[in-house]
């Protein structure tokens, strides 16, 4: 019988930590992630997801939130507001990630598991598989890293690491599939080669939360985007 | 190249809302954020209305929210779904306490949304239920796809949803009847010529002099084939022909039936159509108990026409005949 | 080259009526012989109202038959005036015994065949009186010549006097009312593209892609000059000016404003157009007391817009908002 | 003191006589009347003569008049059922024509005076004075000769003879002229070396008068149209 790390607390303050190195992250990547979206989509995403912080930034701005809750949910509502495929879905995928945890800060376990959630909630609205060079090739290797890191007991600034990569690695995957859902499952065999925007942006936002639990001092080096 | 009347592509959209709620203020109400037209004077106790997509189908949805219609229009961005936020936000001004139906013409992205401000709505503890429209003959395959497109069967669905909701009806029954509308009416459109974007300067796509795009849609999507430019009582048939049979419609059936202007048809040309779809239908027996004819589903300034068919049940046309008052639906 | 949804370019008037009577059976009825169009269920002891005019104006004037507005409508073809008998059967077929007003837009062959109709109807003892229509400001020249061309404030005039008509007063107090309003609206158009005759294949005139004409007619006429291209704003500007300026509106002032579709103006475009002219005309403190935005008096397919601003005298008011059922104007 | 010539009546069957010489008259020439108006006009004229004619006759085969007033009021209605602007002008001038005659078939005094009333009708309408290029030119002289004609007391078949020449010469004269009415007045001097049409039909229509009074066996010469 091992000893999950379940209820291990994340850092103090992670979702002002995480939002603040999402925003910094994205600031001047949504240029590239949108050139992806044009050679194999209809080009907006960049735009979709700048607007997306934009007013998730708006809104904090106004109202600061006061827990971890409060800031994932800015966020989620910055992308509900969103136009795209991508807008709701990644809307939708962070209401479950602030949902959470029961109160103040997620634990790791809480945090697994909204993960867990959110890939499902995607799933279910997107009817996206494994394969078919979407957000879901990024999220889905995540969360199944990070249940696999919790259930082996590894400490939060590990397993969030190891979830990044996997991400990272399921987002690069994209590269050589061909999109059946999407707006790049329209151009067929154009889309092969090109790395699916959608999923990029999904490891990104994994490698912000990893970061934010590593602490301050640290980048999240996207330049693997630029491919 | 086309020109059109406007200031900058990016405020058509909200400009033209300010307009029309300017031009009925004792209809309907404005409000550019979250960015939903709602009734001047909020229905109180009634199931509501919401339906909402993308915009350049003007006067839908926005000219049909008042007494007997819509309560609440959530327009988004030209062809583009509004967010989900924004039906959110459209889905809760609807409520009045019995829950609210979402009228979606089915397209990827409003579905989603639609489907997504339920949710959401759901939290507020709103109870919602869906109608789905999706009449678009052109686009019925056997294919496994996003199913066939929801075009201007989604007017004749809010007057009667709309009417049912005026009368108490409770969100259940409301909803079923929208239900029962959109599983029997079909529409099928043809095109002269495609819309210009605003902004744009060439339309969506172009025909050859002899060329009339049969199936269309209303985003600037081409159609499902081409066939000869022709009179109009031999286009017009090509639609009729096609949604008979599709509905069965022989000696003794009875329709209400929608000859609809997609934006830059006049109304002589409009009407020249509504006799031969008339003529069409009478001509095979068929009596059509009701008709409307004008422009209330376009496709910017597409030229071209759609012909909607609805068996007329004897219960839908006092639904259909109840009164209404919007800004582009009155009676 | 332009295509239209037509069948014979003959029929196109006499069938369109027919698909308009279809499509209201319980509003109007088309008699293709002699040709006009009046209230399925003519009314009884009221002064009559008739109006009419050449065709390609359409849902002018037999979309405004009905109960609050005309008794009957006299189409002549395209852009001709209907015959003196024809206008004289339609004279008559108004009178319910309490006298007829003609109204009467200002054409050299409208003017002529009603004043003949009216003569002819006063052999068989039906009293008529003729509101003249002239409101079209870029006509408006000292010299000697037919005077202001009779536009868009024909509608306001048919509305007006048909609330009064209904409301029971006489033949001579309909008259008086229907000439003052004619004589306090005025009416400025443009156009980015001339209508196309049913058979023609190319619009009545054509413009440079940077030219605007201003002043234009309802008859394919070409305008009395040439602005640049430019944003709705501006270009709504410079219809609003000269009739604010003409009118003599000022602060405090309060209008009827009418921002009518020529027949190829789609409706975003069309209330973007109606914002900037509320706005113009708020931003001058002239209140819009009333507003009507829609393509009313068209002219084909001709891509432009017209406004027209008459001064809200407080006992028009009621006039205006009064009910009215007609198959293009219904509140 | 001169004895006039107002009180003797036209032929019996003037009024059918006229009207069958009329139809006779214009059968094979609204062609070359519609030639006219398209030199120097809108071209329609030759077919609103034609419609109106064949209104007429239509109307007169369904109800055969029964007398004078009969006759010319189908004449009328069919000018006045027709378009143009000698549509209603024509058919005004024909409704007093028409009810000249106190009862059955006009005196020569009865013509006349109906001739005098319509060529003011005529202009009551249409504000056209002599030299305007129009019907009016036409009609004004035949009117006056027709005037004199009886106060000289010159018997019935004499005075129309004169009237009809006097039209003739009107409706010739016409051909100098730059028109100042109607649609040939748009296009200013082009008009000018062209007969006007309505001048010309109306001075046709005088020809056939007299021909009708004069009797059968004669041929209304319009060979003076083809200038
Ligand atoms: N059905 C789907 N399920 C999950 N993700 C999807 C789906 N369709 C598209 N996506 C993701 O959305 C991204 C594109 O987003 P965006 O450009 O905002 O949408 P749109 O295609 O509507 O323009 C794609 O790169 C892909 O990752
Ligand atoms: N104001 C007028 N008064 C008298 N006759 C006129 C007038 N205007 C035109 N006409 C006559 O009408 C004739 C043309 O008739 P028609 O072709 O039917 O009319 P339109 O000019 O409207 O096409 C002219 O040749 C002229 O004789
Ligand atoms: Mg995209
Ligand atoms: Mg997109
Ligand atoms: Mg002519
Ligand atoms: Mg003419």
């Amino acid at each position: 019988m091992t000893t999950t790390s379940a209820d291990i607390q994340l850092v103090p303050d992670f979702g002002r930590l995480w939002v603040d190195t999402l925003f910094e992250t994205f600031l001047d990547r949504t240029g590239a992630l949108g050139e992806l979206d044009r050679r194999a989509g209809d080009g907006d995403f960049g735009t979709n997801v700048s607007s997306a912080l934009r007013r998730a930034r708006q809104s904090i701005d106004v109202a600061p939130p006061s827990d971890y809750s409060g800031w994932l949910t800015a966020i989620s509502r910055g992308f509900l507001g969103t136009g795209g495929t991508s807008g709701p879905l990644f809307g939708m995928f962070f209401r479950d990630i602030a949902r959470c945890a029961a109160t103040g800060e997620p634990t790791l376990g809480e945090f697994s598991s909204g993960l867990t959630a959110g890939l499902a909630t995607v799933q279910r609205y997107g009817k996206a598989q494994v394969g078919h060079k979407t957000m879901v090739d990024a999220l889905a290797p995540a969360a199944g890293t990070l249940e696999s890191a919790v259930a082996a007991g590894a400490a939060p600034g590990t397993a969030l690491e190891k979830t990044a990569r996997a991400a990272v690695g399921g987002a690069r995957g994209t590269i050589e599939l061909i999109a059946k859902r999407g707006r790049a499952s329209y151009v067929g065999d154009v889309a092969r080669g090109v790395l699916d925007p959608g999923a990029a942006a999904a490891a990104m936002l994994l490698q912000a939360a990893a970061l934010a639990q590593a602490g301050p001092g640290g980048r999240v080096d996207t330049s693997w985007i630029d491919g | 190249m086309r020109r059109q009347i406007l200031n900058s592509p990016d405020d058509v959209v909200s400009e033209a809302l300010e307009g029309l709620a300017l031009a009925h203020p004792s209809l309907i109400v404005y409000r550019p954020d979250p960015g939903i037209v709602t009734r001047a004077v909020p229905a109180r106790n009634k199931v509501g209305l919401v339906s909402g997509g993308g915009s350049g189908h003007e006067p839908l949805h926005a000219g049909f929210v008042g007494t007997g219609m819509l309560d609440v229009a959530v327009p988004g961005a030209v062809f583009a779904s509004p967010t989900a936020l924004q039906v959110h936000e459209g889905t809760v001004a609807a409520d009045s306490g019995r829950g609210v139906v979402q009228i979606v013409k089915n397209y990827t992205g409003d579905v989603l949304n639609f489907q997504i401000a339920g949710e959401l709505a759901g939290d507020d503890a709103v109870r919602t239920e869906t109608v789905l429209v999706a009449d678009d003959l052109a686009t019925d395959t056997d294919e496994d796809g996003p199913g066939r497109r929801g075009t201007a069967a989604v007017l004749a669905i809010e007057k009667i949803c709309g009417a049912s909701a005026e009368a108490g009806a409770d969100l259940g029954t409301v909803a079923e009847l929208g239900r029962r509308v959109a599983r029997n009416a079909r529409t099928l459109s043809l095109a002269l010529s495609a819309g210009t974007h605003p902004g744009a300067t060439t339309p969506a796509f172009s025909l050859g002099q002899d060329e009339v795009e049969l199936g269309v849609g209303i985003h600037g999507e081409r159609g499902t084939g081409r066939i000869p430019f022709a009179d109009a009582d031999t286009l017009t048939a090509r639609l009729v022909e096609p949604l008979v049979t599709e509905l069965g419609l022989a000696k003794g059936s009875s329709v209400i039936a929608i000859v609809n202007g997609l934006g830059g048809t006049y109304p002589l040309e409009l009407h020249v159509a509504a006799r031969a779809v008339h003529r069409g239908l009478t001509g095979r027996g068929v009596t059509v108990a009701r008709s409307l004819v004008g422009g209330y589903v376009t496709s910017l300034d597409m030229h071209g026409l759609s012909v909607t068919l609805l068996p007329a049940d004897p219960d839908l046309l006092p639904w259909w005949d109840a009164p209404v008052r919007t800004p582009a639906l009155t009676w």
